[in-house]
């Protein structure tokens, strides 16, 4: 199946991977020089590889539509909520036209995608964040769009699959944004007094908010390599001890090692290792 | 800081010369009571006038003030034959998060609380009333308890937020959090939260999945620190009295936002001003809603909190 | 109440401290020296203050029977299974021998008393290991004497409270000694399954399997000052790393500090705090 | 220490003269095919002499040879689609003892055991099996999940015991083995346990409270080691293997006590000499009382258990 999946790069995998590369001596063009190795990669290499780099398996961020396509079979998959669009609750300055330039700059409305669809014929509900829509920062909506997945798993006796990627709580919309990680924990507990799987998938950045809620709250954590992941950002961390951070700090092979996740796969293992874990839980 | 630098700065200055007049009166046998009384009524009518229209950031001052009452002094003044109870039994004892049992009236509560210093010594100690996770793990250690023995929980919540260090990140300070929203959620039994001063993002929220939660008029709660948001903002901390204005933070703002249930009266010129009085009302509205919940069933305790954080946003 | 207890020192606090001193230079006759101060004191004296240092408050090991009589009300103790005594079921070389001698020493037939009784007028079950039996071990009768109370407890829907005293698991009954861990453990989970407090007392010393089973099972977990409390024994742990241990290593207020303990009570003020915890839980 | 250093001497010696013999028959053109025969015969008698009648401290020796099979040679030999979970969700990845999840046949379970290395690194990164106080601390967080999922539990027992050191003090190791006696006492699935190698003590014990316990042949279970015990008595560890013989450590020993409710056969010589045949007998045990707990009631399964141990001793 994922064989299947990775033969068809062509229809997913053309993502824009510019915001990845901090270089742009080479031609960027055509060539991207990878944050972690260094190397000079052709563009095309790595966008029909996943947005990994072919030399040293650094995971670049994924757009959350490829996320969906990557671990869904193909055409099953059912958005909900698709419409739903962020208001500007508390009157913050300059919100709306914030909003307008990410929807229109990722095509997205917000910073979450969720719905239902097949994983090898196994249904599940799934919420794919957005790290590109503002940082896949939470305000009501996605808290909405989280819960509402949650419930639509509770509904109708799904596992549900999260997919975080986020710099945390959305400021704009203050307190509200921060009652979103009580909504969407609450939601999953009582999905778990169902007896129902939740598979966290954690991708760089997951921090914030998102950590101190649904994030850390999988019965599965599963993690991508070397993707950051922590409650307090590394700025601000080395504000509060005015030092700089260990080598590896708050990246998945460190939460590993410190007990906060179950295991580590690679993007390309990720469809197939999820199935294994659903047929293990009976689904 | 205390909370009498700079709002009370001109109240002090009145009541000084009142002092001063009284004081002159009564050496220099000079009739000055006619002048005394206008002064009384003129500092009656300012310290209404500032401490009714106290703006957001000085009221994110009066939050944070040294003297403002700590958990402690509400226990104190709240809660007979009061028990704390230490250790998460998994690393620690933080003593950012305080808790234990007693008695409020005749009933029977767990109380869990930040807690801030009441000096530099004490404040270390206690990191300044922010918690590791073993805070966390605790406190969630002692609602278990609660809801075991049928206790109502009452919690006050009063920190700049969870600690950002490398040890608290090393033991999962956001999985702490997470399973306390998480694991109060389904708590079988009431839970009774009043935010007592700073209100600081998840660090208070993980105090606070609550069927009811009330403010003091003059604490804050809030997503980040009005000085965190205008350094992301604008790269300038210093903004932050500024960005304290559109905030939304105020006890008024979240009644208001339906984000909290009750804003509880200080006294005027803040609650350390009289913490009886102070803790008097913060009793009655705890005794208030024991009797709410008294005859409640489970499920509709459980369903309550659900509905009310599930609506947070939706209502407005 | 406590202060009417203290008034009536003569009726249980004459016991024998003199195990607990270390310096015999001294006519032992009458004076002894403290262990922790080391200060010389009129042996009357501690005996007369609950065999507690009057200098410095050292707590010294207290019989069991004398820990009965200060924590229940006079008059009010019933024993149970007082004539349970061990047999040598793994035919162990000596056990017999070893078993007679401190029985006759102590004048108690096992390392534990257990039964029922008033604190206050609130009734509890009670069990209080004998640390001057055979080191306060636990065989196959401490474990099923205390088993037994705890199931007095859920009959009778008592809370109970179970003084802890021990060098561990009974070695001459091997894997039937290491079994006791299991079956009072699991009889504390019914016990919890029933709503009942159970308040663990923690004394001078708690270790072995005592401590990694019911010692650590407590609703509420408290201390004498400075008892020794941990898994493996200190000569244990020094043969382990080879190195001394820090001060204070696996002391009450070390447990206090890393989270293990719910609060450190003096021996003077035990009765009275529990007392308050029993109202606090409705008994 | 490898298994065949002591106890395989007199075996190895003939099986080298066995081969001496073909060797010298084939070069030399001799016809020694009687004489062969004959050691042959006499090889297999003394195989099952030495090794059907194994001193308790041999046995102790053959329990804690290197190249006993450990947990994840088992795992791999009975579990399909193992998936390794890591964590305590707390702390640490405590590598002395790994769980996962996985199928027997067709059946899903939650696998969890003690794991010694396969050499001076491995035994260094895994503690030679010693966990600490995280190690069962995940093994309880994977029994919930189990739990949860209705899964049945196989625990593999097979450590010298919990480690006895600073961070595992003060990280509470008596209380991390005490809270899972207690809380595999309540899961609502049924446990299985195998004795494989070592069962040290509360360490083992840990993950022991089982409804079914089983031990391999050659394994061992005690309170404490034979050193422990003869340094504790006779002030003198090397008369462990006279102690050994009093300890009633062995399989035979336990089954005769009521302790186990199993033994399962090894190959002659030991678990090591064929891994299949004895991952082979394993897998029936389970499969045999996972199908025996099938169609048992919550209710009946917890109480089991309860009895199980709730009788030990008693029963003699
Ligand atoms: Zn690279
Ligand atoms: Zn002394």
């Amino acid at each position: 199946m994922i064989k299947k999946l990775l033969n068809k790069e062509k229809e997913y995998a053309k993502v824009s991977v510019n915001k990845n590369f901090k270089n742009k001596s080479v031609d960027d063009k055509f060539w991207i020089k990878c944050t972690s190795c260094g190397s000079n990669i052709f563009k095309k290499e790595v966008e029909e590889n996943l947005n990994i780099c072919p030399k040293c398996n650094y995971h670049f961020k994924l757009p959350a539509r490829e996320r969906v396509n990557l671990l869904i079979d193909e055409g099953t998959f059912v958005e909900i909520d698709a419409d739903l669009t962020s208001i500007n609750i508390l009157d913050f300055p300059e919100y709306e036209e914030k909003l307008s330039k990410y929807s229109a700059k990722s095509k997205e409305k917000e910073a979450v995608i969720t719905g239902y669809g097949k994983i090898n014929d196994i249904e599940v509900a799934l919420c794919v964040m957005n790290p590109d829509f503002m940082m896949g920062s939470m305000g009501f909506i996605v808290g909405e769009k989280i819960t509402k997945g949650i419930e639509y798993a509770i509904e109708n006796k799904l596992p549900i699959i999260i997919v975080c990627a986020s710099g945390g709580a959305r400021m704009q919309e203050g307190i509200i944004s921060l009652m979103q990680m009580a909504k969407t924990s609450q939601a999953l507990k009582k999905l778990s007094e169902n007896n129902l799987p939740y598979i966290s998938i954690l991708t760089d950045p997951t921090t914030g908010g998102v950590t101190a809620s649904f994030a850390m709250l999988g019965d599965l954590i599963i993690s991508e390599p070397n993707a950051l992941i922590g409650f307090a950002g590394p700025r601000v961390i080395k504000q509060t001890i005015k030092q700089d951070l260990p080598e590896g700090f708050q990246r998945s092979e460190f939460l590993l090692d410190h007990g906060f996740v179950d295991l580590i796969v690679n993007r390309k293992d990720m469809k197939n290792k999820l199935y294994k874990i659903l047929k293990i839980h009976g689904c | 800081m205390s909370s009498n630098l700079q709002i009370d700065k001109p109240i002090i200055e009145l009541e000084n010369k009142i002092e001063e007049f009284k004081k002159m009166s009564k050496e220099s046998n000079i009739d000055l009571s006619i002048e005394i009384k206008m002064l009384s009524e003129k500092l009656s009518k300012l310290k209404k006038e500032v401490y009714e229209n106290l703006t957001p950031w000085q009221k994110v001052g009066l939050s944070r003030a040294s003297d403002r009452p700590t958990t402690k002094d509400y226990i104190e003044n709240i809660c007979s034959e009061f028990i704390e109870l230490h250790g998460d039994r998994l690393y620690k004892d933080d003593k950012a998060i305080i808790g234990g049992i007693g008695f409020i009236d005749n009933t029977p509560v767990t109380i869990i609380g930040h807690q801030k210093g009441k000096d530099v010594k004490e404040n270390i100690e206690r990191n300044f009333g922010m918690p590791h996770p073993e805070g966390y793990r605790k406190a969630l250690r002692l609602m278990k308890q609660a809801e075991k023995f049928n206790r109502p929980i009452i919690t006050f919540i009063d920190t700049p937020g969870a600690f950002c260090g490398l040890g608290a990140e090393e033991r999962g300070q956001g999985e702490a959090i997470a399973k306390n929203l998480f694991e109060m959620s389904g708590l079988k039994i009431p839970i009774i939260s009043i935010v007592i001063g700073e209100g600081g993002s998840g660090g208070a929220l993980g105090l606070g999945v609550s069927n009811k939660v009330a403010m003091l008029e003059h604490s804050i709660y809030s997503v980040i620190s009005p000085e965190g948001l205008a350094s992301i903002l604008w790269k300038d901390a210093s903004k932050a009295s500024e960005v304290a204005n559109i905030m939304k933070l105020t006890s008024s703002d979240l009644y208001e936002l339906k984000v909290i249930d009750k804003i509880i009266k200080e006294p005027l010129g803040g609650a350390q001003k009289d913490i009886k009085f102070t803790s008097k009302n913060i009793k009655e509205y705890i005794l208030e809603e024991i009797q709410y919940f008294q005859n409640k069933k489970i499920e509709d305790i459980i369903s309550e909190r659900y509905n009310k954080f599930r609506k947070i946003g939706y209502n407005l």
